[in-house]
């Protein structure tokens, strides 16, 4: 039933996950996986430590290549593409950029330069323009720095914006990381426990912080946490994944109610 | 805070010391050259000594820093050369054409007239189109690259060493007609020294066709086994090995080659002409042939100089000592006999004027070569090269 | 307290000395021959050794304390403190009037200082070329390479043997030099970019190893050890010049060379290029999940490096008259690497420093002859353990945000 | 057939000598990442150590055995306390900079200790006293092993094993493996890393300077020298076995030492290096762990 419902969406999917499993020599870490992202939706992915969360990450965004299945993706304009196996820096162009679980900022660049560097592949100037800096080079260049501003000021960050990124509060690079997963100008924007570490009060703000960037980016989310919380009252849609997986799938409410859900993760999860 | 502050001052002393380095030597060289410029001939007659004296290959030139001074004390004893006392001015190159400029331009701008040096033929042709410009007398004891005085380019340069050409033709030679081998392998450590001569000695056996090259090639120098060349040189059914390079290499050679029961003649250079390899091949030293310049055994220079080594460093002189002493000898007296630093009296001095040396009683031909530097072949027996021919 | 410490760093230096005294015995003290059979012992050299070591710990004791107090003191900090070196040297209120000083100075230096000291200035300002050129790859993109002498090796051979078999001149040759270095680092760029680590570091020790010995080796092509002699100095509208005129205008050649490098550096530094680089040596990961694409970015920084090596080749040449593959060793390419982390990671400024105390600091030590580079190599280890970012930390460029257009 | 095997004895003799060094390298390699050239070095004053020694025994009129088995002992010890002490000066000041600081200083430190012997001792090359006696039964070998090879080669494969048992199962082997992995985590279960790292150089020097004594006897001379080409190659087994596995050096050493040999034996010893570099390169980029080394994936 659930299968027919997501075939009938296809012009209306921005990623489309099917059958897709990931072997590391014996271990099978993802096993027949299907996803499907629609626009403007926020996916939550969630599931016990292990589940292999963060693999299907990577396998969607090129860091792996999974062992089967497809992969495809939906960008805005043109042609819909199958993206497994292509490289990660292609898949970003496309316009599926993600944060990191363990941060993953460059720590010896600014707050505002680490955004810069999400702008890189919608900017075009080489050696040549560089050295010579002509015209085209420096309003380029003044673009960047103004949508890298931009984004630092969504997150809340322009105050910091010339502060090394490795000096900067902790729940602060996180921000920093999303904002340089916008400034890629992605259709789908993948969250690997954005929430990881936080307080209550900041998980709030980061939950009040998606939604406006949801709106205001006509972006998809898909989101992999723990803080049920938040995924509970934020998420469109809810997959559940154990052991590589999906064991459930459906609203909040569905999700929370299904029996295989609470047995996986009774007493496993302080969150829940 | 204070550690900063001495940071801070650290940082400005290293970025100011190129400037107080500067200044320092420039005010140093203007006191070194105001008396000389007040009376040239007043005081002191400064020997350039240029050459490998540190890095790998200091061994090779920091002999001729001990010959060029023990040369200048005796003559200094005496009153010095034109009432002008010697003094010697060590100049480090490692043997590489880059440092050998500097070296260069440092001694000529120390108005160096004489050097001896440089070392390594590579770094002397660096160095020589500066001390051609300069007019300086360059004189030195082991540079054997046969262009060097053959093209006829630097008329300023001298030396006391016989060059490859000429060795690998008397390696060859006495290979071919002495031995009687038909078979040689020719081997060299692939350095400019080594590969000249190989490269002379392999086109002297082409030449005479009484024998046959079966095998030319390079090893790498500073290897600690050579079993696979000596391999090949059993294979190749070589009967004699010609081997173009330094002792080190030489030895190693020679030990591998009798551990795996290869006894075939074994014939060298200068490079292994050396006491050393008799040291460190020990019986395995036994037989090898070796190229040099003759010194004669009643050579009184020889001895001495010998004597005097041991008398002042307390120790045997190392590689090109006798070489670089004679050169000290034949720079410092055509000096003395022109009576004056001047380039082109120099040089008809050193053309002319014969003189005693550990090489031998020599002059200088119109290219640059030393004549009365008679080649010959020796044998070590007994531990001590003999000579053979 | 301050004598407190005294008594302590001097008790640590008499240890110190003890110790070092000991390890250096049976060096400094005994000399064999195993051939004669004798030994000679020279117990002088210890007490030397021993009093020497003393005063040399007892100061080493004190400034690495300083120095980790400073650093403690540091950590406790979150804002970064900037050093008031390099805070003067970025204040454009004296960075301006500096650097038009020192370009002043460094125009007018051959007229008045000697031809040795124009001379060693030369081989300085190459390898402060080579050093920014080595910056851009090791420093900027973070690809430790091992091999970058074997660029400079390819200038100094494209140079030599046109000019040997085509008496092409200098200024002929050096486009020619640049395409041939970008050709080389491409080449050699391909198959070893996706290596990490050290594990690239040693295959590009590996590749230069390969030149060089391919240059030894291959006789035919490259004369062999022998090397190539006579190489025509740069030509001046034909009119012929002395070796120290040579000097002079090598010297201006150089100078101009070394502007026009850093202006290059200096813009990529802060362009896209310079910060996808940067980005790569921070986390290659992120970078490429950020859209770089990190192969591409890589060859970039490899090629780029490996044109200014063979420009610098060369000038080299061209400089030296002559060259053999005994220059292109791999101690070069320590002895750049060291110009590059010595000056400071990144940093133009630094790397400047870091090639003139490397390539100078030799020849002004010529007065301690012998033992020149034990001081030499003793000063490296000495900077890196008081300075180890380098004696000038890089910095990123603060942007200006125009907020109206922004907002 | 024949002219295979004697290359590849010779192969295999040169390799040891390579895979000797190689051991103390990668152990140092693997626990604190550094490149370090001073090892080189380590390994030249081991075998000066043991010249010294035998030198003075040999004055005294001692047996050769005994000469080398005291040679042995007073140049691990001596080797190790200088290990020891490089490291607390040059790359203990430097556990928390950037990661090319302690690389260059230990370039600085190569060429301290370089100059330091040469200036103390001689530049010269001296003859290292042939310690190892020729056992006759090796005679009938000897035209592919000598003794001071078998000596050379049983000495790594039993240096490899007690290290790797040393390795496993001893508690400052699994401190030394958990540092390898992760120093702060290390550090952070108890482990006291600035101790497992002065053991490791002290272990690493002693390796060194067995080699150093073992080479200079087999080789027969010594220089301030002999230590850079040693440390390269020592590298480039080190690397080409997989960085850290005490197996892997020896076998990279081994790999080595063959294609040095095979490509001097049938192509030219003009070009060994080159083919010995050009495998290391062809291994690498289809192993880039190396041989034996642990072929991680990408943790993001």
């Amino acid at each position: 039933m659930a299968q027919n419902m997501n075939e009938l969406n296809n012009q209306n999917t921005v990623l489309s996950v099917r059958n897709v499993s990931m072997n590391f020599g014996g271990l099978r870490a993802l096993s027949e996986v299907d996803l499907d992202v629609h626009p403007g939706e926020v996916v939550a992915l969630i599931g016990p430590n292990g589940a292999g969360k963060t693999t299907f990450f990577n396998c969607i965004t090129g860091i792996y290549t999974p062992t089967e299945g497809v992969v495809t993706a939906y960008p805005k304009t043109g042609k819909p593409r199958r993206i497994n196996g292509m490289r990660t820096n292609l898949v970003c162009e496309l316009g599926m950029a993600r944060t990191f679980q363990n941060i993953r900022l460059f720590p010896s660049m600014t707050a505002l330069e680490n955004v810069m560097i999400g702008r890189h592949c919608r900017t075009k100037t080489g050696i040549l323009g560089a050295v010579l800096r002509g015209s085209g080079t420096r309003r380029e260049e003044q673009e960047v720095v103004d949508k890298s501003y931009e984004m630092l000021t969504k997150v809340g960050l322009e105050k910091l914006a010339n502060e090394y990124s490795r000096n900067l509060p902790y729940g602060a690079q996180r921000r920093l990381e999303i904002a340089r997963a916008l400034a890629t100008e992605p259709f789908l924007l993948l969250l690997d426990e954005p929430a990881a570490g936080m307080n209550p009060q900041e998980t709030e703000e980061l939950k009040q912080m998606v939604i406006r960037i949801r709106e205001e980016f006509k972006v998809s989310v898909l989101l992999i946490e723990h803080d049920m919380k938040m995924v509970m009252s934020l998420s469109d849609r809810i997959y559940v994944m154990e052991y590589g997986r999906i064991i459930s799938t459906g609203t909040p409410k569905e999700v929370s109610e299904d029996p295989q859900v609470i047995r996986a993760y009774l007493g496993e999860d302080d969150d829940a | 805070m204070k550690s900063k502050w001495i940071m801070t001052v650290l940082g400005v002393a290293l970025a100011g010391m190129l400037a107080v380095g500067c200044g320092g030597e420039k005010k140093e060289e203007t006191k070194a050259e105001a008396p000389k410029q007040e009376a040239p001939a007043a005081k002191k007659l400064v020997l350039g000594v240029a050459g490998a004296q540190s890095g790998d290959l200091a061994s090779y030139g920091l002999p001729s820093v001990n010959a060029a001074k023990l040369v200048a004390k005796e003559l200094n004893a005496k009153g010095g050369v034109n009432g002008m006392m010697v003094e010697v001015l060590p100049m480090d190159d490692q043997c590489k054409p880059e440092l050998a400029t500097n070296a260069a331009t440092k001694l000529v701008s120390e108005k160096v007239s004489i050097v001896i040096g440089h070392i390594c033929s590579g770094a002397t042709k660096a160095a020589l189109p500066i001390y051609k410009d300069a007019k300086v007398v360059v004189m030195s004891p082991s540079a054997t690259s046969t262009e060097l005085t053959q093209s006829g380019n630097y008329p300023n340069f001298f030396r006391t060493i016989s060059y490859d050409l000429i060795q690998g033709n008397a390696a060859a030679g006495f290979a071919t007609a002495e031995l009687k081998v038909k078979k040689i392998a020719v081997i060299h450590d692939k350095g400019d020294y080594g590969k000249g001569f190989a490269e002379s000695a392999k086109k002297a056996i082409e030449d005479g066709k009484v024998a046959k090259v079966v095998l030319f090639e390079g090893i790498t120098p500073g290897g600690v086994d050579y079993s696979a060349v000596i391999q090949k040189i059993k294979a190749a059914g070589a009967d004699c090995v010609l081997f173009g390079g330094y002792h080190p290499e030489a030895s190693k050679i020679v030990t591998q080659m009798h551990k795996k029961g290869m006894k075939i003649a074994f014939v060298s250079d200068d490079g292994v002409k050396d006491d050393t390899f008799i040291k460190t091949a020990g019986p395995d030293a036994e037989g090898v042939y070796a190229t040099g310049p003759q010194i004669l055994a009643d050579n009184e220079v020889f001895k001495k100089a010998l004597a005097d080594h041991q008398k002042e460093f307390g120790s045997e002189p190392g590689a090109f000592y006798s070489q670089a002493y004679a050169a000290a000898q034949a720079l410092l007296n055509a000096v003395a006999k022109a009576g004056s630093t001047d380039y082109d009296k120099v040089v008809a001095a050193l053309r002319s004027e014969y003189i005693e040396t550990p090489v031998g009683k020599i002059k200088f031909d119109a290219k640059g070569d030393a004549e009365g530097v008679s080649f010959s072949v020796y044998q070590v027996k007994d531990g001590k090269y003999v000579l053979v021919k | 307290m301050v004598a407190a410490n005294i008594i302590k760093h001097l008790k640590g230096a008499l240890i110190a000395s003890i110790w070092l005294a000991f390890l250096t015995l049976p060096i400094m003290v005994i000399r064999v021959d195993t051939v004669e059979k004798t030994v000679t012992w020279r117990w002088m050299h210890l007490a030397y050794m021993a009093v020497g070591s003393f005063v040399l710990a007892f100061i080493w004791n004190i400034f690495l304390e300083r120095r980790d107090r400073g650093q403690a003191k540091k950590a406790l900090e979150t804002v970064e403190r900037v050093s008031a070196l390099s805070q003067f040297l970025s204040d454009p209120r004296f960075a301006r009037p500096l650097m038009a000083f020192g370009f002043l100075v460094a125009a007018a230096f051959p007229w008045f200082f000697s031809m040795y000291q124009t001379n060693i200035l030369v081989s300085a300002l190459i390898y402060v070329v080579l050093g920014l050129g080595l910056n851009i790859t090791v420093g900027l993109a973070g690809l430790l390479d091992l091999g970058y002498v074997a660029f400079y090796a390819v200038g100094a051979y494209t140079y030599a043997l046109l000019n040997y078999h085509f008496h092409l001149g200098f200024w002929a040759v050096l486009p020619m030099g640049a395409v041939m270095g970008a050709f080389f680092g491409i080449l050699l760029g391909f198959p070893v970019l996706r290596l990490r680590g050290d594990y690239l570091a040693i295959v590009t020790l590996g590749f230069g190893q390969i030149i060089r010995l391919v240059l030894e080796n291959w006789s035919a092509f490259s004369f062999g050890p022998s090397g190539i002699s006579n190489i025509d100095r740069p030509g001046l509208f034909g009119i012929t010049y002395s070796v120290e005129q040579a000097t002079t205008y090598m010297y201006y050649i150089m100078l101009a060379l070394v502007v026009l490098t850093i202006f290059v550096t200096a813009r990529l530094k802060d362009s896209r290029i310079g910060r996808a680089w940067l980005a790569l040596r921070e986390d290659e990961i992120a970078c490429q999940a950020m859209g770089i694409d990190n192969t591409r970015a890589k060859l970039m920084a490899f090629a780029l490096g490996a044109t200014l090596a063979s420009l610098m080749g060369v000038v080299f040449a061209a400089k030296t008259t002559f060259i053999n593959p005994a220059s292109f060793t791999f101690m070069e390419s320590a002895m750049i690497l060291a110009i590059v982390v010595l000056g400071g990671m990144g940093s133009v400024l630094g790397v400047i420093l870091g090639a003139f105390m490397l390539m100078l600091l030799p020849e002004y030590l010529r007065a301690f002859s012998e033992y020149r580079m034990l001081i030499f190599g003793a000063t490296m280890v000495l900077i890196m353990v008081f300075r180890p970012q380098g004696l000038v930390r890089a910095k990123r460029k603060v942007y200006k945000i125009n907020t109206e257009a922004a907002g | 057939m024949e002219y295979f095997l004697q290359l590849f004895f010779g192969g295999l003799s040169r390799g040891s000598v390579y895979a000797l060094i190689a051991l103390g390298y990668t152990m140092v390699y693997g626990i604190i990442e550094l490149i370090n050239f001073a090892h080189g070095e380590i390994y030249m004053i081991g075998a000066f150590m043991g010249l010294i020694v035998a030198g003075v025994l040999t004055a005294l009129g001692w047996p050769a055995l005994s000469i080398l088995a005291i040679a042995l002992v007073v140049s691990v010890l001596y080797s190790a306390a200088y290990g020891y002490t490089v490291e607390k000066i040059a790359y203990k000041p430097l556990r928390n900079a950037p990661r090319l600081a302690p690389l260059i200083s230990a370039i600085g430190m190569s060429i301290l200790l370089q100059n330091y012997i040469m200036l103390a001792q001689t530049p010269d090359f001296l003859p290292f006293p042939r310690l190892i006696p020729e056992l006759e039964f090796m005679d009938r070998f000897s035209n592919y092993l000598g003794t001071s090879d078998m000596f050379i080669i049983v000495t790594s494969l039993v240096v490899m094993i007690a290290l790797t048992f040393f390795i496993k199962f001893t508690r400052m082997g699994k401190a030394m493996r958990a540092t390898a992995q992760n120093r702060k985590m290390a550090m952070l279960v108890g482990v006291n890393v600035d101790q497992v790292i002065s053991a490791t150089f002290v272990i690493g020097s002693s390796l060194a300077a067995v080699g150093g004594v073992l080479i200079g006897a087999h080789v027969g001379q010594i220089n301030f020298a002999i230590g850079f080409l040693a440390g390269i190659k020592a590298f480039t087994a080190a690397v080409l076995g997989g960085i850290g596995s005490i197996p892997g050096a020896v076998l990279g050493g081994l790999v080595l030492g063959w294609a040095e040999s095979f490509a001097t034996g049938y192509v030219s010893s003009d070009y060994e290096d080159v083919f010995a570099f050009l495998l290391l390169v062809v291994i690498l980029i289809f192993r880039p762990a190396g041989l034996l080394g642990k072929q991680r994936a990408q943790k993001v």
